[in-house]
């Protein structure tokens, strides 16, 4: 038996430090598990909050614009306004509108996406429930947002969010298949469902974590944070509230605290979405050099793994916000078509890949340690051809154009050839396809 | 020029009348019950070749109480350009529609009904295109006047006298 | 075999075309926005920053005003109004010179058209106003008389762009002005002119 | 109407106040969820009656109305009403504002295009292009404001000329302007143009044939797209273009997809902006010295007669025709746009489209309601 290192554990504490009798003993375990639910809420609203903020900074920075940077230090408090002012505004609700559900609907959004963080282990000893069902307890209650959004989709009665309703429910359910399938092979490599386990696992160095572990969990990542995108309704899977299709989607008739609801609620989902990327890929809060059993101990690794894991799953919530910025919008049936041709078929031959790897090659030999360093040399040299590319645009256009600046410099105006558009599809698409 | 206003006569059978003592572009007249057959003609007629209806107007001229209804035709083909006018009363205005001959017609003559008044017969859907279904009048009639209020609205804009 | 091919190429397509887009959004985070944070943070004051012919609010410089109203008939919209009385002592005057800014569309055909170059566009723009009428700018409080410029003689001097418009300009909350045509200042009593007076302008009312 | 199961069509109001119907404009759509039986455009929001003003104001004064009849072509509206009344006037215009009006028209085509392109990448769920777009027309608004005062509607040409000289080192600020500009273009092809989403949403999408095309009068853009190699500037040269040499992209010919789709006149669109910097460059190198304005007779007063005078718009042909009684006011002036003819296609293209296609059709085809409506 593991030694039970959560909430179990602080309760047998209290029980015996107080010899409380047993049903003094249930009432302290019922105080300590609000209590801790309350701490978990108002964290993860609070980094909700700030996702709100830094979405809005990333947004600017990317389109060469500022952001908010009025309120707070650089603008750091302004979805505590932003909180304010939705609370204040008029959350109606449509005498048409089927009143019961569609003042339940931002609850179960709010409930699916929050209880995930019950089993999202932020350190060793700073886990909320360390069940041994952990991943499969994630996967489960992450789909109570279709019930939610379905419910507000219909009950809003307005076309535009019964069909933004109706998008979602079957893009979300059709990307839990892949998003479960990657799960699975994590599970399969850590040999337990418990998120613990799979942290510890895996090692504080990058090849051992199990984005490296070879060149199949480095694919199976990807598919596993585009269907977890696609999960939490982000570009470029954001359907059902496409703002230029469907006026606002499922949230067209919510304003006011019920939309925040739903703001909140999909900003928590990106940082849930990149707590348990980070801990099923990146090795959670594992500090490099120190093994898994000596956290227990000192308070000061205790605080560095919490430091590790916040830091590593604020880049995956930056690459979620990135990729809004940047990539436009599927169609319904090719959102469909990519996840049953491309991430489904993928995700099996990961799977499948993975489960031989680990039959041929044993564990910790030469060979299995040489698949580690080619596959993070490959995801290296991913990064730096990105880091070039990014150089190059950016000494392309430079930033600020004050054209006396570029009148200074004496650039002339002749055409210049060098400059030449890269056409990668240039061949033609295998004669007319049929005119829709 | 002359020689597609010659042509299109010839193919007409009667004659054409022809204007080009006015400034800019001369222009062609047709009666209002050869209007249809002369622009098939010149679409189909091999030398002409109208395939591009450029631009479908009408003009309300009370001084001979008649409205015009002016087609610019152009021929990618051959890259030359034809004006052709008809002359459809102003108490009862009917033309043909050149819905069948050329499609981007459809809009132009509801825009015509819906401005002038000229009702189109052969026209698939004639209803009127930019005003309310029920605006009384037609608005670029010479002698239209401006109701005063429409639903309760009214037209008028508060003008100098009380700036 | 073909479509084998084809979804691995897509897959490589997809990947290298995504990649570059990340790489010139990621680009952006290392230059500096192109915002200029108007109105508390820009470097100097928008107004003067504007090109020396940009078309702001009309600004009518009363004292160089020939009253001319070739203005008045150039606006297509009938935005100015300049009316000249004649005053029996004091000649003509300008009894009405005001431009009705919430109507104007900035189009300039009257300042090509004032000889004197009395009218002119200012770089003023911030004139946000609580209720339309107040943005009804008179330039006269009472009547001005007329400026005559001789043939080929240079115009009057011209007060600096913009000073105007800024010294007359109505706060946005206060209540719009009451305007009216300005009456004409009563005509002066003949003090008793000797008898004697020229009798050649017979035509005193 | 219901079907045998009892099943029945969803009518959905695509606007008049819609995110992505550009200015006011609504579409009655008839679906069974998704894929669309029929959209029905309802046009006449915007009507703001141009073609009676014009009847009421004399030449020089309709000029801002031209070029509010579509105010993101202002440039090319004025230099058509500018070059219809030359003609009946029989006015020479001097070369040099020649010039100036083909440098104004192809700067205005390019921020034309950065709006088109912008809200088609906007329409279809990037916001960040749009953006550099933006940045890019601010540049060009900058320019206009220095030469001529105004930074949509310019009121630039006049009937005989244009209104202002270039003042100096304008000039030497749009060679800056188009000598990085075909970097921006880089950046932006790199960003969007290729992305495999975007290519995507877009091949084979509202295919418009060439037949259809010339059929109900599509111009400009939209018809190169659909493969049919005809440009005013070049076909039927005007102005200064017949000194200039540009390539006139044609749809369906690189790239990928059929031609006449959306992806098609995306490229075309993107080509024609790498064209127009060429064009401006060739003018600004063949700028003569001398007047701007040409001798014109103290009132304006056409003698009586009738003229139609194209421009190649932005948006393709946006012609005038002009009938004038000899007065000094117009006695009638009908305008003949792009999006007028392009929106009466959307009945035909829009059976079968699902709903975020005919977004991107309306994108693509660049209608815009002001023009539509007049």
């Amino acid at each position: 038996m593991r030694p039970d290192n959560d909430i179990r554990a602080l309760v047998g504490y209290i029980v015996e430090t107080w010899e409380l009798s047993p049903f003094w003993a249930d009432v302290a375990a019922a105080v300590v598990i609000l209590a801790v639910a309350a701490v978990v809420f108002l964290a993860v609203m609070t980094f909700a909050g700030v996702l709100t903020w830094a979405e809005r900074r990333v947004a600017g920075r990317t389109q060469s614009r500022v952001g908010p940077n009025r309120v707070g230090p650089i603008g750091f408090l302004q979805w505590v306004v932003d909180g304010v002012k939705l609370v204040l505004k008029e959350d109606f609700v449509p005498d048409a509108a089927d009143g019961p559900l569609f003042r339940l609907a931002p609850y179960l959004v709010i409930l699916g996406v929050f209880s995930a963080m019950a089993t999202v282990p932020f350190s060793q000893v700073l886990i909320a429930a360390d069940l041994d069902v952990g991943a499969l307890f994630i996967m489960a209650i992450t789909s109570l947002v279709v019930v939610g959004v379905l419910m507000s989709g219909w009950a809003s009665n307005n076309k535009w969010a019964l069909l933004g309703g109706v998008r979602s429910a079957a893009q979300i359910v059709s990307y839990e298949v892949p998003a479960a399938l990657s799960v699975m092979t994590i599970v399969l490599l850590a040999g337990s469902l418990s998120m613990q386990t799979i942290i510890g696992q895996q090692g504080g160095w990058p090849w051992e974590w199990y984005i490296f572990h070879s060149p199949f969990t480095f694919v199976l990542f990807f598919v596993f944070l585009a269907s977890s995108i696609a999960e939490g309704n982000r570009i470029p899977f954001d359907l059902p509230e496409a703002e230029s299709e469907l006026v606002a989607g499922y949230n067209t008739e919510y304003s006011g605290m019920r939309w925040a609801g739903f703001f909140l609620g999909e900003f928590a989902n990106v940082y849930v979405m990149s707590a348990i990327a980070t801990t099923l890929f990146f090795g959670g809060w594992q500090v490099p050099g120190v093994a898994a059993e000596e956290h227990g101990d000192s308070l000061l690794i205790q605080g560095l793994g919490l430091v590790i894991f916040l830091g590593k799953a604020w880049v995956g919530c930056f690459v979620v916000l990135w990729a809004r910025w940047t990539l436009p919008r599927l169609r319904v049936d090719q959102l469909m078509g990519v996840c049953y041709r491309y991430f489904i078929p993928i995700a099996f031959a990961c799977m499948l890949g993975v489960a031989l790897y680990a039959l041929v090659v044993p564990a910790g030999s030469l060979p299995d340690v040489a698949v580690h360093l080619v596959t993070m040399a490959m995801g290296a040299a991913a990064v730096v051809v990105l880091f070039r590319r990014v150089g190059h645009h950016a000494r392309s256009v430079g930033d600020r154009i004050s054209l006396a600046e570029v009148l200074q410099r004496g650039q002339r105006f002749e055409f210049d050839p060098s400059v030449q558009l890269r056409r990668y599809g240039a061949h033609r698409r295998g004669g007319a396809r049929e005119s829709r | 020029m002359k020689e597609i206003r010659d042509a299109l006569a010839e193919r007409l059978g009667t004659e054409i009348e022809w204007h080009e003592d006015l400034a800019g572009d001369p222009f062609a007249v047709v009666p209002p019950g050869k209007w249809l057959e002369a622009c098939r003609a010149a679409r189909d007629d091999e030398r002409l070749s109208f395939d591009f209806l450029r631009n479908q107007t009408g003009t309300d001229v009370p001084a001979d109480e008649v409205i015009e209804v002016v087609v610019h035709l152009f021929s990618y083909k051959h890259r030359h350009a034809f004006v052709m006018k008809t002359r459809v009363s102003r108490t009862d205005p009917v033309a043909d529609s050149l819905v069948p001959v050329w499609p981007a017609a459809n809009w132009y003559e509801r825009e015509i009904y819906d401005l002038l008044g000229v009702r189109f017969t052969g026209h698939p859907d004639l209803r009127r295109l930019l005003l309310p279904e029920d605006w009384v009048g037609h608005p670029l009639r010479k002698d239209y006047a401006r109701p005063e209020s429409y639903q309760g609205i009214p037209t008028t804009r508060p003008g100098k006298e009380d700036r | 075999m073909g479509s084998i091919r084809e979804y691995f190429e897509t897959i490589a397509r997809s990947v290298v075309t995504l990649g570059d887009g990340f790489a010139v959004t990621l680009s952006y985070l290392f230059r500096r926005p192109n915002t200029i944070q108007y109105p508390d943070r820009s470097t100097r004051p928008v107004v003067a920053m504007l090109p020396e012919r940009s078309r702001g609010l009309i600004e009518i410089d009363v004292t160089c005003c020939t009253g001319c109203m070739l203005c008045a008939r150039a606006c297509p919209i009938d935005v100015i109004e300049v009316k000249v009385e004649k005053h029996p002592d004091l000649g003509r005057m300008i009894t009405r010179s005001a431009v009705d800014w919430s109507k104007c569309m900035f189009c300039g055909l009257c300042t090509e058209v004032c000889e004197t170059g009395a009218l002119r566009h200012s770089h003023e723009f911030e004139a946000g106003m609580a209720s339309p009428l107040s943005l009804v700018m008179d330039f006269i409080d009472e009547p001005v008389p007329i400026v005559k410029v001789k043939k080929g003689e240079p115009p009057p001097e011209r007060k600096p762009l913009g000073s105007i418009i800024r010294a007359r300009l109505p706060g946005p909350w206060d209540p719009p002005p009451e305007r009216r045509e300005k009456p004409l200042p009563p005509v002066a009593p003949k003090a008793a002119a000797p008898a004697t007076a020229e009798p050649k302008d017979g035509g005193t009312p | 109407m219901t079907d045998a199961v009892g099943r029945e069509e969803i009518v959905l109001n695509m606007g008049p106040h819609h995110p992505s119907t550009h200015g006011v404009l609504r579409f009655v759509v008839y679906t069974d969820g998704e894929i669309m039986r029929k959209a029905v455009p309802e046009v006449g929001y915007l009507h703001r009656g141009i073609e009676k003003l014009a009847e009421q104001t004399t030449y020089t004064s309709f000029i801002p109305y031209a070029d509010r009849i579509n105010y993101l072509e202002a440039v090319f509206a004025s230099q058509a009403w500018a070059m219809a009344v030359e003609r009946l006037l029989g006015v020479e215009v001097p070369k040099r504002a020649e010039v100036l009006r083909v440098i104004a028209a192809e700067l205005n085509r390019i921020a034309n295009h950065c709006i088109a392109l912008g809200c088609v990448a906007m329409d279809l769920g990037a916001y960040t292009p749009f953006i550099y777009l933006l940045r890019e027309r601010e540049t060009i608004n900058d320019l206009f404001e220095e030469l001529c005062g105004a930074r949509l509607t310019f009121n630039y040409a006049r009937v005989g000329g244009v209104s202002h000289d270039a003042p100096d080192g304008w000039l030497d600020k749009v060679g800056a302007f188009v000598a990085r500009f075909d970097k921006v273009m880089a950046e932006l092809h790199a960003l969007i143009s290729e992305n495999e989403i975007l290519v995507n949403r877009m091949l084979g999408v509202g295919v418009t044939c060439a037949a259809d095309a010339v059929a109900y009068g599509l111009v400009g853009p939209n018809l190169r797209a659909a493969g049919v190699d005809w440009d005013l500037r070049r076909d039927l040269p005007y102005s200064a273009y017949p000194g200039l040499d540009f390539a006139v992209p044609v749809g369906g010919r690189d790239g990928r997809g059929v031609a006449g789709d959306c992806y098609a006149r995306w490229v075309v669109r993107e080509e024609e902006m790498r064209q127009s910097a060429r064009l401006i460059r060739q003018a600004l190198a063949a700028l003569p010295d001398g007047p701007v304005m040409g001798e014109l007779p103290k009132k304006i007063k056409p003698p009586k007669g009738e003229v139609y005078a194209a421009v190649e718009g932005a948006r393709g042909e946006l012609g005038v025709y002009l009938v004038s009684d000899g007065s000094n006011t117009p006695y009638r002036a009908k305008w003949r746009s792009s999006s007028f003819s392009a929106m009466s296609m959307i009945e035909l293209i829009s059976p079968g489209l699902m709903i975020a296609d005919l977004v991107a059709v309306i994108a693509t085809l660049d209608t815009i309601a002001p023009e539509v409506d007049r």
